[in-house]
């Protein structure tokens, strides 16, 4: 019963917290709420015996995304912004279309059950520690997409710096 | 490899270096390569020739192009009795009339590109003949049929040679969509394009009958009329003969080599190489024959009152192929084959003295205007002299031969049409003579008609042109003399030997009429023939008023003739204004580009509404076109829904 | 847990590129003049490519992570080409458009390792990465000309919309993991037939999502809305680059993901597929009708040529996929050569993407109308072209699957397109010019057109030998 | 226990609520924050996935996935900073110089 409770508490945390992110007219407060919500799905993690994950969550995506999204956020013209239309007028056919995939998506794992067990248990993830266990898989199994990640990195700080540069060079 | 295969690469391989430094580095030297090619390609074909007259044969297949599930093409080569004496017509006339273009195109600024052109031509034209599958046969036909129209455009700044190129193009397309499409129903029958197996299969498929829009078609005699579809298109047979006399804007070695020598000869040669299926559906040879003799009928006629020197040889190109039809027709394949060969050599010789006339004649065509050319230019004289003997049928020559044979295997043979066209086609060598010798005395006898300035400068052409034209003029003598009938060459010891040589390929169908008969067949051709001949006689040298009076008096007949039967007219009215009316009043006023929607109409204007509609749903609005997508998404789950989900 | 070297044999084009894209970024503090960067990236990659043939090169490694078979190897020897072509016709071009960074250099290398990872991913988690590698380099280079309204609007679409397909991509995969408790491809169609999974919701979910996703890759209908704007928007020569270039790379996951690991659900992805490949022939050949501007009408004829090419996915048999690939292939040779034309049209102060600029060309430029002439018939299939053998091919092989009257659907689209493509030879060779068109061309763009035009027409003539490369390609 | 299929439809949630917001919203910043919710959708599914399954392959995922997400902020933003140098506009809406 009380890992439902907690469920609960989560997924109507995560639920409300998404709906807030998505309908605030101040995207600053989108993003302040995104960041709590990215807290809630954070322990979620931990409920689900993934530590490291949960500690990407909170770093990466808490501390690196949205401060990232925040600094972009403040260059709009916020009282300007605060005046004009959050959603497009033809957002009804955009809720229509959200509640069928969530309708599609939902009646096909609706009676999902997992079918495959391998043998990263909860002991076993206890006994090595989830880092150890998951850095173990990385550097391992994962070897070589984790070098593509690195490629990826790099891609994203050329573009950034070649989109965001502020003078020509020729 | 074989060295067969060089016949047709040597001039593709002259095509190329011509066509790369012709404008550069060879200008007015561009000549050497290609005579040299095409003459090497000759040396190989008599090789050719004397190898299959000693009973070889090849079908070889060089590069698989095509190989796609059971469909396969290829470039392949097929060589037999068939094959090798279409070789050495193409390589000697080629030859020959490469020599003389020297001479009649020399300081023309487009000298390279003329040559280039020519190699071009040769190379298509062999590989047509060369084919051992039908995807070759049409790859070499529309070649040789897209060279036929850069030069009859030859002279593009000049408007009546590019319409006339133009309309080459369109009225062979009519032709060879049938083609096409005949092409395709031996793909679907036989599952396969190459002769060798769709013709041994031929015969199971005899009786076999397929449902078309609810009739019961007999399949081979489909087959065969759409090939032969191609046939009148390519040479030019009524109804689709419209385009050759205006084919005559081209420079006159192009008019010798392609227009009476060798592609128009190719639906001929079409008819021959599948006689397997011709032979296979009665209604086929006889729609070839009837359509053969009425095309030669017609095309005579014309000639007859024809003034454009050129124009008249046309027409009489148009009579002879009809000729060569009406063999096919009644079975005689290897007396079409014949006439063909012969044929190429006394019309090309016609044709190259035309040439040498308006050399002569600084490009004046109208034969009224002319007269006494004989003491101003001996040669061409006496070469045109012996051709038209020799289309005339006079005994000995060349055109006797062939032609007695095709008019003693229409009297004698099995087919139901027989006497009819040897009727017709008699009547026809009568008027080939008359008009043969109009042409001649109205050109080289009597007095000269034209211009004082032109009389001065009138003089024969150099060498370059005269020895080709002397040694067609050995091709138009002796020619004939392979095929000589067992009537006359029994008694010497002579076999009709192109019969013999081509029976394994062609068959030789026996004829069923005594000696008499066939002596009296061969008499009245040659009766009818000195006819023709006299009366041009009586008609232009010693009555030259009668021709004019009958001009009045017959005058009805007389426009119908001069002006063809209106055949063009009746295009014109029929084709030709409607659809321009149909483009210029509905289309152009509906969109902007003339000249696709005026070859389809209608459709893509339509289209291009609705285009013009959808296009909007493409708002440049980022979030319709994450709507559009979402909305995809749910399609296809809807979808999957409906496959049971 | 021991670290085992894994063999690094099949993987070296990879890592060459790799070494050389890192240099090149390096180099281009150092170099000033960027042409040097784009003799170097064409060095380097020309030997990456000899690498393909190394011996031990054809080899599965990193525990079935990556595949290196005749399969990729096909679609590397197009990325490559792509690649090479591109930077020829770049180097003057980014001079008139006033961007000549080097960069660019090493974001086309990295789009193009993305996309050869692509190709030889075994496993989902690697092609999402080789996928995303390819995708960010991609979007930057739509952008780079950061001046300019059009190419940041192209930059943004193209971004959004893409990032939001990759949302989908992973809610598949997430879910055929989840079903499957693997990502391996092979691994996943092994479990699918061992556990009775075939038709079970979630899977038929998780197939439709990566379906949608790689759809939006090829820009297939109706999940092309970005392409016409972002071709339109982003620098020519990225357009052209990536007209090819991501496209081909979707095919090739499209091939392997389809046939590898979903085999079992097969009459299912080809009931999602059918629909959507005779809406984008519709949808790419209707509305190209219609456009002013040669860029977006290319757009249109590009999802078009999808709508073709996914007619091979579709047939499934092996001359199918076969023929997909040489369709790759070709259109990578015609389509690049079309816009190496286009690019000869910007000038300074001249944009020349408008159709109604071609107008008199083979005038003023004959040439260049020529080379044009040869494109478009070929893009619109006519003998002999290369277009021609390569809609033969997928036509032919559609019609030996039994799919006859999807055939004649992409025939009666295939003779509209003709439309279209002949009304630019049209402009060129029956109007009169009405301003002056001066070109800029260079060597390098002689060269990127003479290996075009060359292939175009050898390809056209000589087809057996590319087909036969094709079919022997495929396991 | 929690059954495995609540946590599925607590991803499928979270991921139709980003459909929605990138599907409405106009301004792009928020748009984009609207994938990221997509992309937490999936990763909430991942992590229970990897859970049920007691396997680590659907965490390392996560983890790829959190690292191309970093890497789409930063070249997504500077798309963005790029656009406000030329026209100073969060709107999509105001952007469509190209269409049709």
């Amino acid at each position: 019963m009380l890992p439902k409770l907690f469920f609960g508490y989560f997924a109507f945390a995560i639920i409300v917290l998404s709906l807030l992110v998505i309908t605030r007219r101040n995207p600053v407060h989108s993003v302040m709420w995104m960041l709590l919500l990215f807290f809630q799905i954070a322990s979620m993690y931990l409920f689900l015996n993934a530590e490291f994950i949960a500690a990407i969550q909170v770093i990466v995506y808490a501390g690196a995304i949205l401060v990232l999204f925040l600094f972009v956020v403040l260059l709009l013209n916020l009282r300007e912004e605060l005046l004009t239309n959050r959603f497009i007028s033809a957002w009804p056919v955009g809720l229509v279309f959200a509640g069928a995939i969530f309708a599609g998506a939902v009646s096909a794992v609706a009676a999902f059950v997992p079918n495959f067990s391998g043998q990263y248990t909860v002991d076993v993830i206890n006994r090595e520690t989830h880092t150890k266990a998951l850095g173990q898989a990385l550097y391992t199994d994962f070897l070589f997409p984790f070098e593509i990640a690195s490629l990826i990195l790099l891609i994203a700080i050329i573009g950034a710096i070649v989109l965001a540069k502020k003078r020509m060079r020729s | 490899m074989n060295y067969y295969l060089l016949i047709p690469f040597l001039p593709l391989a002259a095509f190329l270096i011509n066509i790369l430094f012709g404008k550069s580095l060879l200008k007015e030297n561009a000549h050497w390569v290609a005579i040299l090619a095409v003459a090497g390609s000759w040396v190989i074909s008599v090789a050719t020739l004397i190898d299959v007259m000693g009973g070889k044969t090849l079908n070889q297949d060089l590069y698989t192009w095509v190989s796609s599930g059971g469909f396969k093409a290829s470039v392949g080569f097929l060589i037999d009795p068939l094959t090798a004496v279409m070789l050495i017509v193409v390589t000697t006339c080629s030859t020959l009339i490469h020599i003389y273009s020297t001479g009649y195109m020399h300081g023309d600024n487009g000298y390279y590109r003329f040559f280039s052109y020519l190699s071009l031509f040769t190379f298509c034209m062999l590989m047509l003949v060369m084919a051992n599958n039908f995807m070759q046969l049409y790859f070499g036909w529309e070649g040789v049929g897209l060279c036929s129209y850069f030069l009859i455009g030859y002279y593009f700044n000049k408007k009546s040679a590019s319409d006339a190129g133009k309309k080459a193009f369109i009225v062979n397309r009519f032709g060879d969509f049938g083609f096409g499409i005949g092409i395709f129903v031996i793909f679907l029958t036989f599952g396969t394009i190459y002769y060798e197996p769709v013709f041994s299969q031929a015969g199971a498929f005899a009786t076999k009958t397929v449902n078309f829009l609810g009739y019961d078609v007999h399949l081979m005699t489909l087959i065969a009329l759409l090939l032969f579809c191609g046939s009148i298109g390519k040479s030019a047979q009524m109804p689709l003969h419209v385009w050759l006399p205006d084919a005559m804007e081209g420079p006159t070695p192009v008019s010798a080599l392609i227009h009476a020598a060798t592609m128009v000869t190719a639906g001929v040669f079409l008819v021959a190489r599948c006689s397997p299926i011709f032979s296979l559906s009665e209604t086929a040879l006889m729609v070839v024959a009837l359509t053969g003799a009425i095309t030669s009928l017609f095309a005579a006629t014309i000639g007859l009152v024809q003034n454009d020197l050129k124009r008249i040889i046309a027409y009489s190109t148009v009579s002879q192929l009809g000729y060569m039809f009406l063999a096919c027709g009644v079975g005689a394949y290897t007396a079409g084959i014949f006439h063909l060969y012969t044929h190429a050599f006394f019309k090309a010789l016609l044709f190259l003295c035309a040439g040498s006339v308006m050399h002569a004649m600084s490009g004046e065509l109208d034969i009224q205007k002319m007269g006494g050319l004989k003491k101003h230019m001996p040669i061409t004289y006496w070469t045109m002299l012996i051709a038209s003997l020799s289309i005339a049928g006079v005994p000995g020559l060349a055109g006797f031969f062939s032609k007695d044979e095709i008019l003693w295997m229409a009297y004698s043979g099995p087919s139901p049409v027989g006497k009819l066209v040897w009727l017709s086609g008699t009547l026809v060598a009568f008027l080939t003579a008359f008009y043969s010798f109009r042409l001649i005395f109205l050109t080289f006898h009597g007095k000269f008609r034209g211009t004082h300035e032109q009389e001065h400068h009138l003089h024969e052409s150099p060498k370059s042109m005269t020895i080709p034209l002397m040694l067609l003029c050995v091709g138009a003598v002796a020619s004939g003399w392979v095929g000589i009938p067992a009537l006359i060459g029994e008694n010497l010891g002579i076999h009709n030997y192109i019969a013999e040589f081509m029976k394994p390929v062609l068959g030789h169908p026996e004829g069923h009429g005594t000696h008499g008969e066939e002596m009296m067949v061969m008499l009245v051709s040659v009766a009818v023939g000195f006819a023709g001949i006299g009366l041009a006689y009586f008609m232009y040298m010693m009555r030259p008023d009668l021709p004019g009076k009958l001009a009045t008096q017959f005058s009805g007949a007389y426009k119908v003739l001069f002006n063809k039967y209106y055949v063009d007219e009746l295009y014109s009215a029929i084709i030709v204004r409607p659809t321009i009316w149909i483009a210029r009043n509905i289309l152009i006023g509906v969109t902007d580009a003339r000249i696709i929607e005026a070859i389809v109409n209608g459709v893509p204007s339509a289209i291009g509404g609705f285009s013009r509609q959808l296009r909007k749903v493409q708002t440049g609005f980022l979030h319709h076109y994450a709507l559009i997508m979402a909305a995809g998404v749910l399609i296809v789950m809807g979808l999957m829904l409906m496959r049971s989900w | 847990m021991p670290l085992v070297m894994p063999d690094l044999k099949p993987i070296t084009p990879e890592i060459v590129m790799t070494c050389l894209a890192l240099f090149i970024l390096v180099a281009d503090v150092f170099i000033k003049r960027k042409e040097t960067l784009a003799l170097l990236s064409i060095i380097g990659m020309a030997a990456a490519a000899f690498t393909f043939a190394l011996p031990g090169a054809l080899n599965t490694t990193f525990g079935g992570m990556f595949i290196s078979d005749g399969y990729s190897m096909f679609f590397k020897i197009v990325f490559a080409l792509n690649v090479i072509l591109t930077i020829l016709i770049s180097v003057k071009y980014l001079a008139v458009e006033r961007v000549n960074f080097g960069e660019y250099y090493a974001l086309l290398l990295f789009s193009t390792l993305g996309m050869m990872i692509m190709a030889s991913a075994g496993d989902l988690i690697v092609l999402y990465l080789g996928l995303e590698l390819m995708a960010l380099s991609t979007y930057i280079l739509a952008g780079f000309i950061r001046y300019d309204m059009k190419s940041n609007e192209a930059a943004l679409k193209y971004f959004l919309l893409g990032s939001f397909a990759s949302a989908f991509l992973l809610y598949g995969i997430s879910l055929a993991y989840g079903l499957t408790g693997t990502t391996n491809l092979d691994r996943i169609a092994m479990t699918i037939s061992e556990k009775g999974l075939a038709g079970k919701p979630a899977l038929t979910l998780s197939m439709i999502m990566i379906a949608v996703a790689f759809s939006f890759k090829i820009a297939a209908v109706p999940f092309h809305m970005w392409a016409p704007d972002a071709y339109e928007g982003a620098p020519t020569s990225v357009t052209a680059f990536m007209s090819v270039g991501p496209k081909a790379a979707g095919f090739a996951v499209i091939g392997r993901v389809f046939l590898m690991a979903f085999p079992m659900v097969r009459a299912e992805w080809v009931a999602v597929f059918i629909p959507i490949a005779i809406m984008t022939m519709a949808v790419g050949n209707i509305v190209a009708l219609s456009q002013t501007n040669i860029k977006r009408m290319l757009a249109y004829s590009s999802i078009a040529h999808a709508g073709y090419a996914l007619l091979g996915i579709i047939a499934g048999t092996a001359d199918g996929l076969a023929s997909m690939m040489n369709y790759m292939l070709i259109y990578a040779f015609m389509n690049m050569g079309a816009f190496a034309v286009i690019i000869m049209l910007r000038s300074e102060g001249f944009k020349g993407d408008a159709i109604s600029d071609y107008e008199g060309l083979s005038k003023t430029h004959p040439l260049a109308a020529a080379l044009m002439l040869v494109f478009m018939f070929s893009l619109t299939g006519i003998p002999p072209t290369a277009g021609f053998m390569g809609k033969f091919y997928i036509f032919m092989a559609a019609i030996n699957a039994g799919y006859t009257w999807l055939v004649i659907i992409a025939v009666i689209f295939s003779a509209i397109s003709a439309y279209f493509y002949l009304r630019i030879v049209m402009n060129m060779y029956m109007k009169d010019p009405k301003e002056t068109v001066t070109l800029t061309t260079s060597p390098s763009m002689g060269l990127a057109l003479a290996i075009t035009t060359v292939a175009v027409l050898a390809i056209g003539v000589l087809p057996a030998k590319v087909i036969y490369l094709a079919r022997v390609a495929f396991p | 226990m929690v059954p495995l299929n609540w946590y599925l439809m607590l991803s499928a949630a979270v991921f139709s609520i980003g459909v929605f917001g990138f599907l409405t919203r106009r301004n792009i910043i928020i748009m984009f924050m609207s994938v990221e919710l997509m992309l937490n959708a999936v990763n909430i599914s991942l992590v229970a996935f990897s859970h049920y399954l007691q396997d680590l392959r659907g965490q390392v995922l996560v983890f790829f996935i959190v690292t191309v997400a970093a890497a789409e902020a930063a070249i997504g933003l500077a798309i963005i900073i790029a656009l406000f140098r030329n026209k100073a506009t969060a709107h999509v809406d105001d952007m469509n110089e190209m269409k049709g």
